[in-house]
């Protein structure tokens, strides 16, 4: 928990999925904040789409998705939104952001977001907000590989 | 100056780096498409620095430049 | 996650704080389902609330929770609300719930709720539904200790 | 009828449960008012049957009764 509010740039990125046990830790981490009353947790994990590509028959299931990033700018936007998110809910205490890089198959989790705070509210509101702008201004990249071991490049709509 | 590629662009060029010559946004566009197979029928967006540039402007070869496909994290 | 859409009463209480790690194993057992992209967790915790009460000089600092509960009464609600969160998400694959009894120190957990569904919009509602339902609706009564061995009731506002 | 009590009403009572005889809830009220300290200045409801009522209403003295202090889970 030392990152609270400091500005500097952060390391979201962790090759292969990330371990729910991790995630347990990250929690325990947080039993010697006295303030904090609230945490939230986001996790993506992924799933076996059934997709229809252009360029094949429908119905080929995604088995994992690989992931990439332009990492110097995903890291330097993420640290936008991180400040961003502790102007605009400043009873956070906390806001840890992990993603995946590489191959992560089905059913493993690539993506957490987890925020503190002394109520429910703030907490709730900042992971919705750091969810969706990561979302939508990460330069990380996606690409389904199907079960035939063909692939389609994922695109956040 | 080089240009960094990403995701289905660089499957595409076959490269993560290519090397191009321009003096503006447009003109690297140009020179990009005649250099990426299907460019102009992919969506993507060019970052300068950075930061993505949906407008045109002009480039004196040190900045760090960027062609992205959609984003697909999370 | 055998749980899905059953209509029978399950116990959510436990005796004691949630150990972080059972969060962490929880998450664990969903990693057989294909079908799920979004995990949306709520997690409360013990502050250290300075009160002013009544009866007696302010700043006196809680060290723990006590919590007692009218279990058939908040077991028979709780099932009402989880069948209400299915319907209205109806993409919600799973919830889970627990809420504790007994002495609950300050830094440890005494309340999680876990959903998961396919896209991120339906756990996420479905969390902040069922979170806000429980403060309100559930029978359970807690009692604050001070650090000076005194004690006020809390009540949720 | 046998009454549950919870919380702060319980430890004003010193008890968790309590025999009262009422016909109705204000009937309970009135006696719960008269065998507990200070109830009058408690917030507090009814449960009969395991749902809360506000509205005065009949007892035929197999309901089951609880009387319950502010929430305050999660």
């Amino acid at each position: 928990m030392s990152e609270v509010r400091q500005h500097k740039v952060k390391d979201i990125f962790v090759d292969g999925p990330i371990d729910p046990s991790f995630v347990g830790t990250s929690i325990a981490k947080h039993a010697t904040r006295q303030d904090i009353g609230a945490h939230e947790i986001f996790l993506g994990q992924i799933r076996a789409d059934v997709v229809g590509a252009d360029d094949r028959p429908p119905n080929n299931v995604v088995i994992a998705i690989e992931y990439t990033a332009y990492r110097e700018m995903a890291l330097e936007t993420m640290t936008a939104i991180r400040e961003e998110a502790f102007v605009r809910w400043p009873e956070m205490t906390c806001l840890h952001v992990h993603h995946s890089l590489g191959t992560i198959p089905v059913g493993q989790l690539c993506f957490m977001v987890f925020a503190s705070s002394k109520h429910r509210q703030q907490a709730r509101e900042a992971v919705a907000y750091v969810v969706d702008r990561i979302k939508s201004e990460l330069p990380i990249f996606g690409k389904e590989i199907f079960v035939d071991n063909t692939h389609q490049w994922k695109r956040n709509t | 100056m080089e240009v960094l590629l990403f995701g289905m662009i660089a499957e595409k060029a076959n490269t993560d780096r290519v090397q191009i010559s321009a003096t503006s946004l447009s003109e690297l566009r140009t020179a990009l498409t005649a250099r990426i197979p299907d460019l102009d029928r992919m969506s993507y967006a060019i970052a300068v620095d950075r930061a993505v540039v949906l407008a045109d402007r002009a480039l004196n070869g040190t900045e760090e430049i960027a062609v992205l496909p959609p984003f697909a994290g999370g």
